[in-house]
């Protein structure tokens, strides 16, 4: 039976300013796949789901990396090494690996570049990805010096312009399109970026996977909470499917944004 | 301690804790988690005659000690349940309870019709927080003639132990009560959850895609205890207590209440095993207080009955 | 920033907190850990024509972010409030409410007139959660016809701005309200408290001496916004809402769903000084989301209102 | 202005199983009489009010000592030295000074106990009182050894009898009264037990002085939550009283037990 379980904190760090990673360590947790998200118990009446930003199975470790939002993170921003947090974990639907003969490219916006360094860690090593990290500023672009080295290129956006191109990673990624007809392409990040990367590789041939959120409750699939908008669409609209279960990763043809 | 509650038209449960509806899906979502053999029973997610697409998200937020939903009741419908749910619900071992819902009286009646076939299920659970389309959408659970037209029309359809789950959200739960057991309900649940609104303040709208939204979770135990006290001294039947219930204290409290049995909801969020540990502290919790068989404590609190004894014998006198 | 309220009748406020009757004795009580003067204003606990004794003890129990209470409404009655607690109010820059109770109508008229004679009284609060003797014991606030009669009677004998205190207790509080606004009430005030039951587990009996209390505090917060946000949409007279609140932000949403103003409560007992807190807090807040000044953020919640827009500038879709 | 303010947790003893003594600091705690107490901060929704144990005015210091019963107590049982603890402090009215030319006994049941030592200390120094203590077991026993000097006699009883006489406080107060028909009489404790002297003492010709126990919202007398019935007895029965501004202590003329 799986549990509710106490993984050990072995280490926090502050990885940019308002952002916490925090590297768990549990046997269950040799289980996780990047895009897998822990449902982490905090003061309150919910859990608060956070995806892996690194995995380490033969350890049995496991980061969350987060931005301190509300009440829930800021609790977790003051939990110390040799404490344990309590999980439900690993949750969800991860990635699927990219194709080996094939091109990739991981686009992430804000605290939804963490798993897509989890995904870079894991099949990158002998198949370097192309790697676009947007945020809003400097500051908030993270890990970029841990996917340089793993990265076939890397390029930065920032809303300011005070790092990389000005802008969003949206122009860096229709050039990587264009320039590559097939591959796949791993995103995840705020829902409006999500649903403009939706939108815009309609036309194209290679597999588009979508890392969502939504707010949750039970983060197991009973309570129908963390529903999106998906195929098929029907008299009344899409259908709602569950972003704990069905997800969080998505394959673009499931997906409808409105 | 024999923790078994023996309910109308021979409903027997193993103990008193049931999962509540809306909270554990159709059962095997928690089954990696929770032993549902170990549970007094499981009222399934609200089942309607055709899927319902449910209420744009958010559909959750949380508010202190409680939690705004609104689903909006989303279900595959009862030919899904009956076809991918049932089957796997056959091989549990704890009372199956179906939660049914509808937009009209008669759509109560077809989902009740369609289960009543299905000796899997062992109980009905009428829902009557849902909008009454014939009627422009008022709640049947908000007039004592509508909830007593829906209990009656399942209670034409089905011989099985039927219980009708009260709205608190009415000036008298104790008119609605007297209604559906005149209808002919064998049992009385409550509180569904208690009409709420939360904003966003960002987004400078309601937080929850369906605008209003049900509370739930400790922040309405006192709510919930109250509509109990009130419906047990009202109506005869066994009534099933639920709202923001954590402890096996607070099992105790809605016993006293009034309650003979309990569904526990949101904690399940948090903490999935949690109904398990209350079973498991149950017995320990009842003799702390004095009681040595669970019916004691059935509406030990209510008018009538003794009051409680310190530890030395004497009896607890107020100030 | 400018944090005045304009009322009606000329009834004007330095800021929108003002303290919740029943929670803040007359005044003089909190005056040693809150200058009075920097409240938007006072609304005294319930007076009657003649003293009532109130409740037996125990009266308050703390439940999961909230508080059951059954004060019963004790008060000295209204000739001790003209003798000993107007007097010191004279001395003090706020606006100071009066709300006033009674069994019959005609007690509520009779303390209405007994004070409009005093100018030192800026206006009334009607609260109609008292039960009506005559009808026994059907609290005034449940029935629309006994609200009216109720407001009419006070509107009659005193030309004061006039509000009338909600109870969250009903079915639908905007039929209530509109019963009260066509009776002439200049403003509402919403919401009294929930009612709700506590059980002493080791005495086997309600917790409070008065059986049944009333919930007040952070975990009826939901309820409270939901009440607003609907009369909001019911009546066009200004809302004084009130319900759970403890930080700026709390206030907000009341603002956003409608309210004009607000009271606090529950959250002085733990920290006397937050009602100044909050009014120091509040223009940093408005300005964070976006407010420029007070009265935008009135019903900005509300349909009709234009969607927030996040840092960006960016109007915040859903997913 | 009065305030709520921060006092500083000085030490943390634990005198018996159960109870804990916190010794706090602050210059408003100089102001404080042996009788009043304390309003503290807890997590929930209301304060705790609990008595002061010792009052070290020079020092600006004040003990409280509470049994841990619940969810307040058992968080203030967790607090360490150097933190801080929210109080509204002195609050209520204390004990009035026994007069130095007559007899003068304490009788404490439980935690009523340590506002007695608080008064001991504070008036006993040249004027030994009688000491009367009273608890369930042994184990309940608070503060003998350090009334002990300060006592003319200490009595101990025990419902159990597994210290001192078995049975409650009434006998060896009962006879001090005979003893003695003029003194001043402060009793705290259960409120049976207080009911129990209040009758008791009916025919006595001394001062009573009893500190009471009610369920407190604001402290302050702003509430009335905190009232017991006192004289006069109208047709409707007894008045009711704050125990917050009006007691903890009455006189014994005050009150009505039913
Ligand atoms: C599958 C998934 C993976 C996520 N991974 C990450 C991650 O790796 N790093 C990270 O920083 N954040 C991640 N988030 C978002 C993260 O869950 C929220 O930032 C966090 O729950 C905020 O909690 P809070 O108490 O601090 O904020 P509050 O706003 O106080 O939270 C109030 C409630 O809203 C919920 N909530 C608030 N924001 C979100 C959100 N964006 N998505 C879902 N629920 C929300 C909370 O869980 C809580 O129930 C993820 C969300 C999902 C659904
Ligand atoms: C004037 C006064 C002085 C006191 N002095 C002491 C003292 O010196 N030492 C000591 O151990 N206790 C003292 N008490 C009792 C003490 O306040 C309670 O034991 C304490 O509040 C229990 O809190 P809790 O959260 O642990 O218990 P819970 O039972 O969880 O508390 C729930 C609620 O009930 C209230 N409550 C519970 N028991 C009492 C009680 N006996 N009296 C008043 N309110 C209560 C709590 O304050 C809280 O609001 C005093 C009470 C009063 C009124
Ligand atoms: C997410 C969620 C969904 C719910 N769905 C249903 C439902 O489908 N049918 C129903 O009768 N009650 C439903 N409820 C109400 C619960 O069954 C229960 O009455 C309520 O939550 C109070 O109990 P709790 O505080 O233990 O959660 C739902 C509650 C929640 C939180
Ligand atoms: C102890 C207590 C006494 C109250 N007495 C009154 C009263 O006399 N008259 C009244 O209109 N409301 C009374 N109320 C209700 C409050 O004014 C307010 O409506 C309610 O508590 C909700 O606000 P809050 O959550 O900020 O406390 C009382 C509330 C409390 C907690
Ligand atoms: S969070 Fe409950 S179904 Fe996804
Ligand atoms: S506790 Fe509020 S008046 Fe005493």
């Amino acid at each position: 039976m799986a549990h509710a379980f106490d993984a050990h904190v072995e280490e926090v760090r502050v990885p940019a300013p308002d952002h916490v990673e925090i590297l768990l360590r549990h046997e269950a947790l040799a289980q996780a796949i990047p895009g897998q998200f822990a449902h982490v118990l905090t003061p309150g009446t919910l859990r608060r789901p956070i995806s892996f930003s690194r995995l380490m199975p033969e350890r049995h470790l496991a980061g969350i990396l987060f931005r301190v939002v509300g009440q829930g993170t800021a609790w977790l921003s003051r939990v110390e090494p040799g404490q344990t947090l309590n999980l439900l974990a690993p949750l969800g639907r991860g990635f699927t690996p990219p194709d080996p003969d094939e091109p990739w490219c991981v686009v992430g916006g804000g605290v939804g570049i963490p798993p897509l360094y989890a995904a870079t860690r894991q099949w990158g090593n002998q198949h370097a990805p192309a790697v676009i990290l947007g945020a809003r500023t400097r500051q908030d672009v993270l890990m970029a010096d841990e996917f340089q080295p793993m990265a076939e290129s890397l390029t930065i956006t920032t809303d300011d312009g005070s790092w990389g191109t000005a802008g969003t990673v949206l122009g860096p990624l229709d050039r990587w399109l264009t320039s590559h007809p097939k591959g796949t392409l791993l995103a995840c990040g705020p829902t409006g970026m999500l649903a403009e990367i939706w939108r815009r590789t309609a036309g194209w041939s290679g597999r588009v996977q979508l890392a969502l959120e939504q707010r949750m409750g039970c983060g197991i699939g009973a309570c129908l909470a963390c529903v999106v908008t998906a195929e098929p669409v029907g008299p009344e609209g899409p259908r709602y499917r569950r972003v704990c279960t069905e997800g969080p990763v998505f394959a673009r043809e499931e997906l409808v944004f409105q | 301690m024999n923790l078994t509650v023996a309910l109308p038209r021979g409903l027997q449960l193993k103990n008193p804790v049931i999962a509540a509806s809306g909270t554990f899906g159709f059962g095997p979502e928690y089954a990696a988690y929770v032993d549902l053999n170990q549970l007094g029973g499981v009222s399934v997610k609200g089942i309607s005659p055709e899927p319902w697409r449910g209420n744009p998200p958010p559909r959750v937020w949380e508010t202190p000690a409680g939690l705004l939903n609104s689903i909006g009741l989303q279900n595959p419908g009862v030919q899904v349940f009956i076809e991918e749910d049932l089957p796997f619900l056959a091989n549990v071992d704890t009372r199956v309870i179906a939660n049914i819902i509808g937009h009209t009286v008669d759509e109560y009646r077809q989902v009740a019709e369609r289960l009543t076939a299905h000796p899997r299920v062992d109980a009905f659970e009428i829902n009557i927080s849902c909008p009454n389309i014939k009627e422009g959408g008022m709640t049947f659970g908000h007039d004592p003639d509508q909830a007593y037209q829906v209990t009656r029309a399942v209670r034409e359809v089905t011989d099985r132990p039927l219980m009708v789950k009260l709205s608190p959200n009415v000036t008298d739960p104790g008119l609605i009560a007297e209604a559906v057991v005149d209808a002919g309900a064998d049992m009385i649940s409550a509180i569904n959850t208690v009409v709420g609104l939360a904003i966003d303040l960002r987004r400078r709208r309601p937080a929850l895609g369906g605008g209003t939204g049900g509370l739930s979770g400790p922040a309405i135990k006192p709510i919930a205890v109250r509509v109990v006290y009130d419906i047990a001294q009202r109506v005869s039947v066994p009534i099933i207590g639920m709202g923001g219930i954590t402890t096996a204290e607070d099992v105790l409290e809605f016993l006293m209440a009034g309650a003979s049995a309990v569904m526990v909801g949101t904690i399940t969020f948090q903490h999935p095993q949690r109904m398990m540990e209350i079973i498991q502290d149950l017995p320990r919790v009842l003799q702390e207080y004095g009681f040595a068989r669970l019916e004691e404590a059935v509406g030990a609190a209510l008018p009538g009955h003794s009051e409680g004894r310190d530890f030395h014998g004497a009896p607890l006198g107020r100030a």
